[in-house]
């Protein structure tokens, strides 16, 4: 039997209710359970390595972060764009069209490389080099991970 | 239309009386009731399945590590140590569950079942063997590359949520660099969509054969660049080393999960393994064949569904195995080093690598490296 | 084959565009700027030679024209303004002509200016000056000629003080400014005039030529008087003026040797070949008004004044371009003559001749001044006591410069000596008939001719042989290799020095004939004078607009053939034959005779020039100073007269007008202003400024929410506006 | 029988996710519930035969916008971002106040009122009629775009393109900044 | 199986939210968040159009191009806040009123 209708996606309903209830249950109830529960203040620290924590963890972090999901996100809208159309080249290979499809895929991703080239020479790849020049705009003190 | 696990098994005798009667009783609702039944105790199965291979895995690793590195590695619980994995959920059970003061709470809770969820939701399309698959969706590839980015949002709000800076670098880290490294897995995924022409798992498997000179990987030159950047992109994208930035030992404490306690970690620790194992195994079935067995000995038989279990788990395993022996051999990446990794070279490539793929069906009407080769010039010795 | 817009409009409109174009490429591209005005103006040429072909060899009547018109604009039923183009054969050959040579001379000032630093301004206004000649040449009406006229006259004043730098060529250029200037204002009155008789012949005013030969053949001016003088006498005279100013005849011809100051391309183009022939082309096109306003003597007068006067003057010039221009002077003095004695085609065919020669004759003298450069003052050579010999070293140039002056004196087989003889044989013929009337001009127009032939080759002489009399000079200069921009130009104009391509026999005069190809005196059948014959075609004329088909040639207009009496009977025309040959032969004797004389005083030195100026020293002052005219217009005229009524008017104004009516203006004002300002401040003040202000205030605090730049507030407005636009909406 | 379990999961997790990405205080949570509504509309895409749509929806919104979205939290002061701006002035609170949801809740009201006169209109010429099969439509998609509508394809990735250099060029950092 | 108005009640609710969130927010990437929504409620009703209405795949286009659109306007407005928050330090949206006029 073939499903055509809607219970093909049955699986994932259940996959995805069975992550959550798996964490739920043993997280929420089973740790009344099973678990001991005695908090102080030393032991709800966030872990220093021993020292006392100083201010929050949620402070600035560094532009490169978001130029980072700045580039992702544009060449992930770009797979999405196109999937259907690298599908469909098989079936209109075999029927000759199969060049006009390649080159309109070729124009599309040579647009989308000249982005990455230009973001290349402009130094938005560098993880280091374009930002050690100049202090940080808001003059705050910044965490530094590298 | 689409294959599951349910149209597969309705073509066995015991299972089609069993929908009849169904049918019979509840009406138009049989087939969901019977469709639910057989879902419920499939994902149950490979859900367990899978919980043990994860553990198994981290038996696994200390094992390997402990091999290459002249030691014993757990040997105490069970036959040379392998409930090892057991004690250590049972422990974890046990564990005190502390949520750190400043921590979001809310996030706190969110972001371990985001992950385990992310997880699980991949393995809905994974082509276990041709029947064994959940389910074995149309549009496979990019549900899975989807449902799998919920991960990097849970390593991002697991770090976050800690509200401790050790996490919050860790979680940061995790987020770009898996969201970067999905670009070239995507891409060089692509590059197997366009040669199949489906984005089925399934599909994809089906149209490689048996033999590896059948497989995707040595279709042309460009795929077998292709699987490299899949392979290497899995591995950037399941934080395994030399890429696990995040949960850098060494510097960052470890990571996204400092704060974890119990089974919080077991979850994070759990969904990692799955995630390795589900990786490998779109690896082998993109590339290398998944279930296909040679001499078309993989039928709709319980025999050949046993095979191509067997095919599909060895291709896998093998390269689970190679991702352990990695994570002991190489040395851990710079964060520079990684970012220009993905983007000057893996991404480029793979582009370059899609064009190329393309090119090459149009030059030579799909067919491949090995039948241009020696099919072409039997066929001008007069050999069929 | 028929005319739209596109085949005619890139005539004018090519180099125009050059000249737009140029002007913001000039600065950065200054080497491309030249091409793209030599293309254009190459391309206009093309275009010209389609129409000039077309209308020669396939109409070959001389009735043809091709006349299109637009509104220009539109001020109520009795003035409409038409602009339009207007091609009939001279037309068509004036456009080739202007085209062919400007494009030759724009080649030529690619070599010469090449090195300047300012090349491609230079180029840009030559575009725009033969942009404005080609519109004069293409134009229908005498306001449109107007128009472009004076873009010459602007492109003029700026070539010939295109050295601003220096004092000379910036006094020039405004000399002949002003000078021109005298001539369009008179050119102005004529309009006014055409405009008045038209409007009342017509009802519609019109200052297109076909509906002022209209309202000629109609009798439009007679009877009509201004002064007790017949206003067709006016009209023409003010037209007459035109040409006077811009042609350069006596009295007004100072402005034209001083505008040697300008670079020799443009002396070539502006100052010989085309804008001065634009008078008498102006001439040509009102000749019936000069016709039937009795001018002719008067112009026949003029010419020969102008072209005696300036052959003596050229006599003793020692600069090799001033001897040019005066010999210019002169032979546009010929033209005129031509006109006045009733010679049509002869003086239009004069005006293409020389434009050809004379534009080759200036190319040579600019190449021979390019070459002689002095190494102490830094500058350019063009006296040319300084020179002599220079045939070796410029062989091109000197064969240029000598066929061409063959072809100014007369010499058979030239073209000057067809054109030239045909105006002297018509004048011969007149000086004969009328010898109190015509005697004199046919007597000067004879000498000028001798002049001719002896000074231009006193220049030949002078400049190519004989020995080097400044050694140095003559040894800096390099030996001239033949370049495409610099010779080939010269070469081409020789070409077309030669009489057959102007005639049907070789010489000219019916002398030598070719045989049975009576047709091929195609400027005698095509050229014809619009007498009352003529006219007689425009009282059945319609005028076209631009979208309207041409005019059939087969259908409308019968074929000329050319007529050996001219339309006299056949004792007047072997009379006038016979007066013909006999004065050609007469012109040729002249001819050499001058060359003669040329050749006894500079080459074999049996007569010597330095006595001659001593026995004749008070002549020999009085033509080295122009016969006094720049004297006695600039110390007599304006210093003498126009300064002082100028203080006259002055007194008036200071005097009278300011004191009385000025002052006690100034009374009334202040009276009036204080009762006004008793207003301003309690109506205007306290009431419309401080209530607008009070007014501003309280819109401020409106808009000021309405733009705050708080980007949630315009949702709120938007979505407002979007809700009450959609609730009010009825949409099903 | 599925189906409407597919449709009413969906349908209260996307309506769910939508109120509280409103309702809630902390701009990271708004930022997760927001996920948990796209997932929810993907299921709905689903329940509309619109399996590519829905897969799509995953991969850009779950995967980017909304970690694009967090990214930018953390780089904005993260959800404690300061109460007044650095000239001491303090401004209405960041997550909105009793006012800011008084004005939103009218507006919203007027907008329920638009969208019921819409749909009242659209539901008097409506009629159901037989539902087609849910077919897969990646194929047809495909086909579109390299067909009917190649231009939009090919000028998506110009917008793509313009979208990646103009906010890299605003992200960027200025080594001479102003003041 | 539902109907096209359940569709349409949800993506009222979407858009509804969307509009709320825009108005009571005053943090600009709170703003986003809520134009966000805006646009997943258009393009559900585009999808659920062109199965109810007329069955074409033109609807899917249409969302897949909406999607595409918000994904390139979160990233080049969020650019956008990032470069204001360092000018400005603040996501205010009140702060945000240089363009006046």
């Amino acid at each position: 039997m073939s499903t055509s209708n809607l219970d093909i996606y049955m699986p994932i309903l259940m996959l995805l209710l069975l992550g959550v209830l798996l964490v739920v249950v043993t997280v929420v109830f089973l740790s009344k359970v099973v678990r001991p529960h005695n908090p102080n203040p030393v032991k709800e620290q966030a872990y220093e390595c021993g020292e006392d924590p100083v201010g929050s963890a949620w402070s600035l972090f560094n532009m490169r972060f978001y130029v980072t999901g700045l580039i992702f996100i544009i060449f992930d809208v770009e797979t999405a764009l196109m999937f259907p159309v690298v599908v469909v080249f098989k079936s209109m290979n075999e029927v000759g069209l199969g060049g006009l499809v390649l080159i309109e895929l070729t124009i599309f991703v040579l647009i989308l490389a000249a982005g990455l080239a230009y973001c290349w020479r402009k130094g938005d790849l560098d993880w280091v080099k374009s930002y050690q020049t100049g202090k940080d705009p808001s003059g705050r003190p910044r965490i530094e991970n590298d | 239309m689409t294959d599951t696990i349910v149209s597969y098994l309705a073509n066995f005798e015991p299972f089609k009386s069993f929908l009849a009667f169904l049918t019979e009783s509840y009406g138009a609702n049989g087939p969901t009731i019977f469709a639910f039944l057989i879902f419920l105790v499939a994902v149950i199965i490979v859900v367990g399945a899978l919980a043990t291979i994860g553990g198994l895995g981290t038996y696994a690793e200390r094992k390997i590590s402990a091999d290459m590195q002249a030691r014993m590695g757990p040997n105490r619980v069970g036959p040379y140590g392998i409930l090892q994995f057991l004690a250590d959920g049972v422990k974890m059970l046990m564990k005190e569950d502390i949520v750190p003061k400043d921590a979001d709470r809310f996030l706190f809770f969110i972001a371990p079942m985001l992950a385990l969820t992310g997880v699980f939701g991949t393995l809905a399309v994974v082509p276990f063997s041709s029947g064994l698959t959940l389910t074995d969706l149309n549009v496979g590839v990019i549900y899975l590359v989807g449902i799998g980015s919920l991960v990097g949002l849970a390593v991002f709000l697991g770090g976050y949520a800690s509200n401790s800076k050790w996490s919050m670098i860790g979680g940061m880290r995790g987020a770009s660099q898996i969201i970067s490294y999905e670009v070239p897995v995507v891409l060089s995924i692509l590059a197997v969509v366009l040669l199949s022409g489906t984005l089925s798992f399934g599909g994809i498997t089906k149209a490689q054969g048996g033999w590896p000179h059948e497989w995707f990987i040595f279709h042309n030159p460009f795929t077998f660049l292709g699987f490299f950047i899949l392979f290497i992109g899995s591995l950037a994208e399941s934080n395994r080393a030399p890429f696990d930035l995040p949960e850098a030992e060494s510097e960052l404490v470890s990571g996204y999960h400092t704060e974890f306690t119990g089974m919080r970690f077991a979850f994070f620790a759990l969904a990692e393994y799955i995630e390795v194992f589900v990786l490998c195994g779109i690896a082998a079935a993109l590339y290398l064949g998944g279930f296909q067995v040679p001499f078309n000995l993989g039928g709709d038989t319980i025999w050949g569904q046993l095979l191509q279990l067997g095919a599909f788990f060895s291709k896998t395993l093998a390269l689970y195995y190679l991702v352990i022996v990695i994570r002991w051999t190489l040395p851990r990446l710079r964060v520079d080093q990684l970012m220009s990794m993905c983007w000057k070279y893996l991404t480029p490539i793979a582009l370059f690598n899609l064009i190329g793929v393309g090119l090459w069906m149009w030059l030579f009407d799909g067919k491949s490296l090995f039948t241009l080769l020696f099919k072409s010039g039997a066929a001008a010795a007069g050999i069929h | 084959m028929d005319y739209t817009v596109a085949s005619i409009a890139p005539i004018v409109l090519l180099p125009f565009l050059a000249f737009v174009i140029g002007s913001f490429t000039a600065k950065k591209f200054p080497k491309f700027t030249g091409i793209m005005v030599c293309v254009a103006i190459f391309g206009s040429f093309l275009l010209s030679a389609r129409i000039f072909s077309d209308f020669v060899f396939n109409k070959f009547s001389a009735d043809y024209y091709i006349h299109k018109t637009f509104l220009w604009f539109d001020l109520g039923p009795a003035f409409k303004l038409n602009l339009g183009i207007y091609i009939d054969q001279m037309s068509a050959m004036l456009l080739v002509m202007v085209s062919g040579v400007g494009f030759l001379i724009h080649l030529f000032a690619t070599y010469y200016m090449g090195e300047d630093k300012r090349y491609a301004s230079y180029m840009i206004y030559m575009s725009l000056f033969t942009a404005g000649m080609l519109g004069v040449a293409l134009s229908d009406n005498l306001l449109g000629f107007f128009m472009f006229w004076e873009v010459m006259g602007f492109c003029s004043y700026s070539l010939i003080g295109f050295y601003f730098e220096r004092e000379a060529p910036g006094d020039a250029s405004l000399k002949a400014f002003m000078t021109t200037r005298i001539g369009d204002v008179f050119f102005l009155f004529g309009l006014l005039i055409v405009w008045n008789v038209t409007t009342q012949v017509n009802g519609q005013g019109s200052f297109a030529f076909v509906d002022l030969y209209n309202v000629i053949a109609a009798g439009g001016f007679d009877g009509q008087m201004l002064l007790g003088i017949p206003l067709a006498t006016f009209a023409g005279l003010c037209f007459f003026m035109g040409t006077i100013g811009k042609s350069a005849q006596f009295p007004l011809q100072v402005w034209l040797p001083d505008a040697m100051q300008g670079p020799t391309p443009t002396s070539a183009l502006i100052h010989a070949a085309t804008m001065v022939a634009a008078g008498v082309y102006l001439s040509l096109r009102v000749y019936p008004l000069l016709e039937i306003g009795h001018l002719l003597t008067f112009v026949t007068y003029i010419g020969a004044i102008t072209a005696f006067g300036a052959a003596t003057m050229a006599l003793v010039q020692t600069d090799i371009k001033a001897v040019l221009a005066y010999s210019t002077i002169s032979q546009l003095g010929f033209m005129v003559l031509g006109v006045g004695v009733g010679n049509y085609n002869a003086a239009f065919m004069h005006l293409i001749t020389h434009a050809v020669f004379k534009a080759c004759l200036f190319l040579s003298s600019g190449s021979v001044i390019h070459s002689l450069h002095d190494h102490h003052t830094h500058g350019h050579v063009q006296e040319m006591p300084r020179m002599g010999g220079l045939a070796k070293k410029m062989p091109y140039t000197c064969f240029a410069m000598v066929v061409c002056s063959l072809a100014i004196s007369g010499v058979p087989f030239f073209s000057g000596f067809v054109s030239k003889d045909r105006i002297l044989g018509d004048a011969l013929i007149h000086g004969l008939e009328n010898p109190m009337v015509y005697g004199l001009p046919m007597f000067l127009g004879f000498l000028a001719a001798l002049l001719t032939a002896f000074y231009m080759f006193r220049m030949i002489f002078l400049t190519f042989y004989g020995e080097p009399r400044d050694k140095e000079l003559y040894d800096h200069c390099h030996t001239e290799t033949f370049s495409f921009n610099r010779n080939l130009p010269l070469l081409i104009l020789t070409v077309f020095t030669l009489g057959f391509w102007y005639s049907g026999s070789l010489t000219g005069q019916g002398l030598v004939k070719f045989p049975g190809v009576e047709n091929k005196e195609w400027f005698q059948t095509l050229i014809e004078k619009p007498d009352d014959k003529h006219l007689a075609k425009f009282e059945t004329y319609t005028s076209q607009t631009w979208g309207k088909v041409d005019i059939k040639p087969e259908v409308t207009f019968p074929k000329s053939h050319y007529d050996p009496t001219h339309g006299l009977s056949e004792a007047d025309a072997h009379h006038a034959h016979t007066i013909h040959v006999s004065g050609a032969i007469g012109s040729i004797f002249i001819a050499f005779l001058g060359i003669f004389l040329a050749y006894l005083m500079y080459i074999r030195k049996s007569l010597n020039p330095g006595w001659w100026v001593s026995t004749f020293s008070g002549w020999y002052q009085t033509l080295k100073n122009k016969y006094y005219f720049d004297h006695f217009y600039i110390d007599i005229l304006i210093k003498k007269v126009l300064f002082k009524f100028q203080d006259f008017v002055a007194w008036v104004d200071m005097g009278i007008w300011d004191r009385i009516f000025i002052d006690g203006w100034a009374k009334v004002n202040d009276t009036f202003s204080y009762w006004t300002r008793k207003f301003d401040d309690i109506v205007i003040d306290t009431i419309a400024v401080d209530g607008t202000g009070a007014s501003v205030r309280f819109f401020n605090l409106v808009l000021r929410t309405f733009q705050s730049g708080k980007i949630q507030f315009y949702f709120v407005v938007i979505f407002v506006v979007l809700a009450s636009y959609l609730l009010t909406l009825k949409v099903v | 029988m599925f189906d409407l379990i597919l449709f009413f999961t969906s349908a209260i997790l996307t309506v769910i996710g939508a109120i509280l990405v409103v309702a809630t205080k902390d701009i990271m949570h708004a930022c997760v519930y927001l996920l948990v509504s796209f997932l929810g509309v993907s299921g709905l895409y689903l329940t509309l035969g619109a399996d590519f749509v829905a897969a799509i929806q995953l991969v850009v919104y779950v995967g980017g916008v909304v970690i694009l979205m967090v990214f930018a939290v953390m780089l904005t002061g993260g959800p404690h971002a300061q109460k007044q701006n650095k000239f001491g002035i303090v401004k209405t609170a960041l997550m909105g106040n009793m006012r800011t949801y008084t004005v939103g809740g009218l507006i919203g009201a007027l907008v329920l009122l638009m969208m019921v006169k819409l749909y009242l209109s659209l539901f008097k010429i409506y009629t159901p009629k037989e539902l087609p099969e849910y077919l897969p439509t990646v194929e047809r998609i495909g086909k579109a775009l390299i067909t009917d509508h190649v231009l939009a394809f090919e000028i998506s990735s110009v917008l793509l393109l313009g979208a990646l250099i103009g906010a890299a060029i605003i992200a960027r950092p200025r080594k001479n900044r102003i003041n | 199986m539902m109907g096209l108005a359940s569709y349409l009640i949800i993506s009222s609710i979407l858009f509804i939210c969307g509009v709320v969130a825009i108005m009571a927010r005053k943090n600009i990437v709170a703003i986003l968040l809520g134009l966000e929504l805006i646009l997943n409620a258009s393009a559900l009703n585009f999808i659920a159009y062109s199965r109810f209405l007329n069955n074409n795949i033109d609807g899917h286009i249409f969302s897949l191009f909406i999607i595409v659109l918000a994904a390139a306007e979160a990233a080049v407005a969020l650019a956008i806040v990032l470069r204001f928050y360092q000018i400005r330090e603040s996501v205010h949206v009140d702060d945000a009123t240089q363009l006046q006029g």
